[in-house]
């Protein structure tokens, strides 16, 4: 399409990318941490809690300093990353994508957290003594029932990728076709006068990816609603 | 033996006691006041209440015995649980609630075909519904279709005809009898309709009121 | 090696610094990819390791702070830009003001307030805070600042008739058409305005020092001329 | 207390003034937004959503710029809030709370409305019966039954607002003891070389502070499982 | 005339039509096959569900007319409700149940004390509990007590015994013979069991099968 320029294309297909990884990451840790949260009881619980809210406490930019604290290559877990995965996060695509999970995830932990607890024990009873295990009453009875809570969390957490900033230019920097996803280019216009124009347009394609996702969750929402979920949905 | 139990459990500042003995096969009637522990007896058979202490036994299995630390998973006690809340899935419609445990069951363990199921219990015109559309009666009768197909070796049914109506409940009670004698399948049944129990009933146990101990049957 | 060297530099560099990659691209050599944020940013991710090849500060102590690291290869630092201080209306203002010692600044302002970079952080409003300061008229203003986030922001804040007044470098008042200049610092008001570039110890780039020596030959300064900056 | 020195001081309160006023003046904004979302179906439903969601999708700087530009003194917006209401917020606390408010909406939202959603209409329908009209159904039946998603609203909204930096620079400025708040302090401490020791006490203080919300969102939650709500909280 | 009913209903494809008056006071009994629509009815005159068209009057006062568009809403019709699904409050304790609609009904419109009623339906030891620990009966009867205590004008009762032993049945059943014959309120009543019918109902509309006219009652 000619009604975006090539670096437009860039970008926007970057942020897609970042936002993209990150989110695929960030569902599963997300979940764990909203699972343990909603169903376990433990000393360390409140502190857990904390742990996952800081990263919408702090002002980004402090969040993107310590995961280049943590993750620089001389530092022990970034040698980790490093020698035993073979990732590297400073100046990568990487980098932007760890970031944007990690900014996202407080958000969507607590979306999930909401629906799990909700989640009447008392079917998932039901379905064991049926004849199924643990797992496959996770899988057919509690993760459907938690749907809404997951649909949230992705639209809520892709969102706040979409956006994320701070984080990123600190710990990622804003390298062209590499962590310069849409936040970090509307940055760049910003900085040169008279170019508002051009910070319409990006702004206008970070709000068109969103509500991208926006429509396809509610749709999944609603086609959940039509299957029968009606007091889940 | 069909039913074995010799348990205890202590729960809200009460303490419960269960023990009693059944012969082998038939239909075992619990009879007692609201709020005795008669679901709560279920709960525990099922592996979904855990007994302070004690044994349980069905038809020669043993399914929980605190001393030798067996405690049994529910998924493989294959018992048929028709809760007295029900407990149907919501997200799942009528068809799917019916099969959830058909399908996990062992083909060799299934001992009731769908079809005939849908049409002792007068539901085959409601399997594309959700559960929340159904009415009382027709919601009580699909949760007996869903313990009947997955294939137990027991039964636990806690006031399963509640709210079927007189005609209905015949033809259901019919199939009650015949799991009984022809399949010899033991079944612990709740009811507070006395001819009920009078008709199906081998043996009545009587639970006691509040915390009191059930007395072995004869 | 197809991929230029990563230049970091810093934020209010964004178009000459971008302009005079394009005139050393123009040359044939692979185009340089450049990181623009604020200069404590990419200091910080030098520290951390990052690898890049140059660093081009907005003022001189990040510069210091990566020096003392050891993070820069020995000889290559050079100051080789400056920049003026200038005060700005929105262009529909056309009142003169005179900038000099004890100048009615805080009459001028009305009950409005003057968009400078913040004088606790950003380099132009540390600038910003000595001139007013030396020409005695810090006292005045100092509850009366609107400090942005840089000085981008504290432009913007004029051109929108937030503010009306500011103060920016000379090279943000030209680009932007929206203000209009109403006097500028003296020099000698304020400590000299200099970006310092210099190539990092890991640059690995074979382009990296023939970039820096463009940046400070006499075209590559033609650049920046043209974008306001004083050379040297 | 000694610990803190009079501009931390000065900082935190300031903090916990605007973070409190964003949260009071923007709960009942988010549950009437949740409430439309949840319970009503209208054509404009989407974009009623996807603007809701705005704060989040953008960088937080384009957002303070909107406000900027939405609410300058010269904009019809920012002339009717000063004549009507005697409002002004550029440069003061008001306009602080006011972008921390904006941005904490969109996770408010969510958090409420997938409570709502999950709400019993039968029970509701049990309380009209028993003579309850629907003010009362709701603040009596809907509104506790919901009170596990405000909660989450609540904790969230205060934290994502005692971390919102971008939007609050942007259109309040960073005048010490006005609309300084913690974000802004370390963002000037950021800046200056080896003030790491000062970011590191004043992102502590940050951490303290959503710590304490936390902790008393729990214990709230819990009070509200001692007195039954088992199944909601 | 007591109850005064001429309504349809379309839903899900289907359409519903009832059409019968009872004469003053007494309990009218409701009998239908499961599915058939008793309850859907009692929806229609506690104004929970809209009919698509027709009038509804309980002594004397007209609650819904499709013609004079009137549509009383439902905390203005002042019947005690006993659901089939019982839906007591989950967050609130067993106590603030049934008080619910005690506190909200007018001192004058009151006509059951609380402790009369705690002493029948045999719950006082329950106040404290939260909903979810009840057993099925215990849960039942706060059912029958909350909506008892609310003054109702006329009561609804959906299978309110299905699950209440028979002792406490016998009691709770003269309650309601009394509220029938002393307070001569207005009693539409769904059962599947025959006996109770029998002895409490004044007369019985049959409910037809699916879809089908329910003719008015002699
Ligand atoms: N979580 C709990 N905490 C405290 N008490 C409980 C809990 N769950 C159940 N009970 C109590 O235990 C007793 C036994 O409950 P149970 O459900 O087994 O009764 P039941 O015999 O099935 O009665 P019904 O015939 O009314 O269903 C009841 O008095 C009930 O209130
Ligand atoms: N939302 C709905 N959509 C479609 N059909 C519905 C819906 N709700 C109820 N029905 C159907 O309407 C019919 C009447 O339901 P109703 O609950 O009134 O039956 P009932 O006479 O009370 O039966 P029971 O004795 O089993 O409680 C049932 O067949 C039921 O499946
Ligand atoms: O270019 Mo800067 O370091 O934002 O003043
Ligand atoms: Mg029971
Ligand atoms: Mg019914």
């Amino acid at each position: 399409m000619s009604v975006l320029t090539p670096e437009e294309w860039e970008v926007l297909l970057l942020s897609l990318k970042v936002s993209g990884a990150a989110m695929a990451c960030v569902l599963p840790v997300a979940f764990a941490l909203a699972w343990a949260l909603a169903r376990w009881r433990f000393p360390g619980l409140i502190l857990l809690d904390a742990l996952v809210h800081l990263p919408l406490v702090l002002p980004p930019v402090v969040t993107g300093w310590l995961l280049l604290i943590a993750l620089a290559p001389n530092a022990p877990l970034g040698r980790f990353f490093a020698d035993a995965l073979g990732m590297t996060f400073l100046f990568r695509w990487t980098g932007a994508a760890l970031a944007a999970g990690v900014m996202a995830l407080p958000l969507m932990v607590r979306a999930m957290r909401l629906s799990l607890e909700a989640v009447d024990r008392k079917l998932e009873q039901a379905a064991r003594t049926l004849g199924a295990g643990r797992v496959r009453t996770f899988v057919s009875v509690t993760l459907p029932l938690a749907m809404p809570g997951v649909l949230a969390a992705l639209v809520l957490g892709f969102a706040r990728s979409i956006g994320e900033f701070g984080a990123t230019i600190t710990f990622a920097s804003n390298i062209p076709g590499e962590t310069r996803t849409l936040p970090l280019a509307i940055y760049n216009a910003l900085q040169i006068p008279g170019s508002e124009w051009q910070v319409t347009r990006l702004a206008g394609l970070s709000v068109l990816l969103s509500l991208l996702a926006l429509v396809l969750s509610e749709w999944l929402a609603r086609r959940g609603r039509a299957q029968g979920m009606h007091h889940v949905l | 033996m069909s039913f074995d139990v010799d348990v205890t459990l202590q729960r809200g500042g009460r303490s419960f006691e269960y023990r009693f003995r059944t012969e082998k096969g038939g239909l075992t009637a619990l009879f007692g006041t609201s709020g005795a522990g008669k679901s709560t007896l279920l709960d525990m058979i099922a592996g979904l209440v855990r007994p302070t202490s004690g044994r349980i036994a069905v038809a020669g299995e043993t399914l929980f015995d605190s001393a030798a630390r067996i405690d049994l998973p529910p998924e493989h006690r294959r018992c048929g649980y028709v809760f007295q809340d029900l407990r149907l899935f919501p997200h799942r419609n009528v068809r799917e609630n019916l099969l959830y445990g058909w399908k996990r069951a062992r083909p060799e363990h299934r001992w009731l075909d769908v079809p005939t199921t849908l049409e002792v219990l007068g539901i085959g015109h409601l399997l594309a519904r959700a559960p929340r559309s159904l009415s009382g009666g027709e919601a009580q009768r699909v949760a007996i279709g869903r313990a009947l197909l997955s294939g137990p070796r027991f039964l636990l049914m806690d006031e399963p005809l509640a709210s079927v109506d007189a005609q209905r409940r015949e033809e259901i009670l019919r199939v009650i009898e015949r799991v009984r004698d022809e399949l010899r399948r033991p079944i612990l049944y709740v009811s507070h309709d006395r001819s009920e129990v009078d008709r199906l009933a081998d043996r009545v146990i009587p639970i006691g009121a509040a915390g009191t101990t059930s007395p072995p049957a004869p | 090696q197809s991929e230029g060297p990563l230049v970091l530099a810093a934020a209010s560099l964004q178009e000459a610094m971008t302009a005079a990659a394009d005139g050393w691209a123009a040359k044939g050599h692979p185009r340089p990819r450049i990181s623009f944020a604020a200069s404590s940013a990419l200091a910080r991710q030098i520290e951390a390791g990052a690898p890049a090849d140059m660093f081009v500060s907005a003022d001189e102590p990040w510069m210091d702070e990566v020096q003392t690291r050891g993070l820069l290869r020995k000889g290559t630092r050079v100051s080789f830009l400056t920049n003026s201080l200038v005060l700005v209306a929105p262009r529909s203002r056309t009142q003169a003001i005179t900038v000099k010692p004890g100048f009615p600044l805080a009459r001028a302002l009305g009950n409005g307030r003057l968009a400078v970079g913040d004088p606790a952080a950003v380099p132009a409003g540390i600038y910003a805070k000595q001139a007013l300061t030396r020409l005695g008229v810090w006292d005045s203003v100092k509850d009366r600042l609107a400090p942005a986030e840089n000085v981008r922001a504290a432009l913007a804040l004029v051109t929108r008739g937030v503010a009306p007044l500011g103060v920016v470098y000379g090279t943000d008042a030209r680009a932007d058409p929206g203000v209009r200049v109403a006097g500028t610092f003296p020099a000698s008001s304020h400590a000299p305005i200099s970006y310092p570039v210099a190539l990092l110890a890991t640059s690995r780039h074979r382009d990296a020092e023939g970039f820096r020596r463009y940046l400070l030959s006499a075209e590559g300064k033609a650049v920046f001329r043209r974008f306001g900056f004083g050379t040297r």
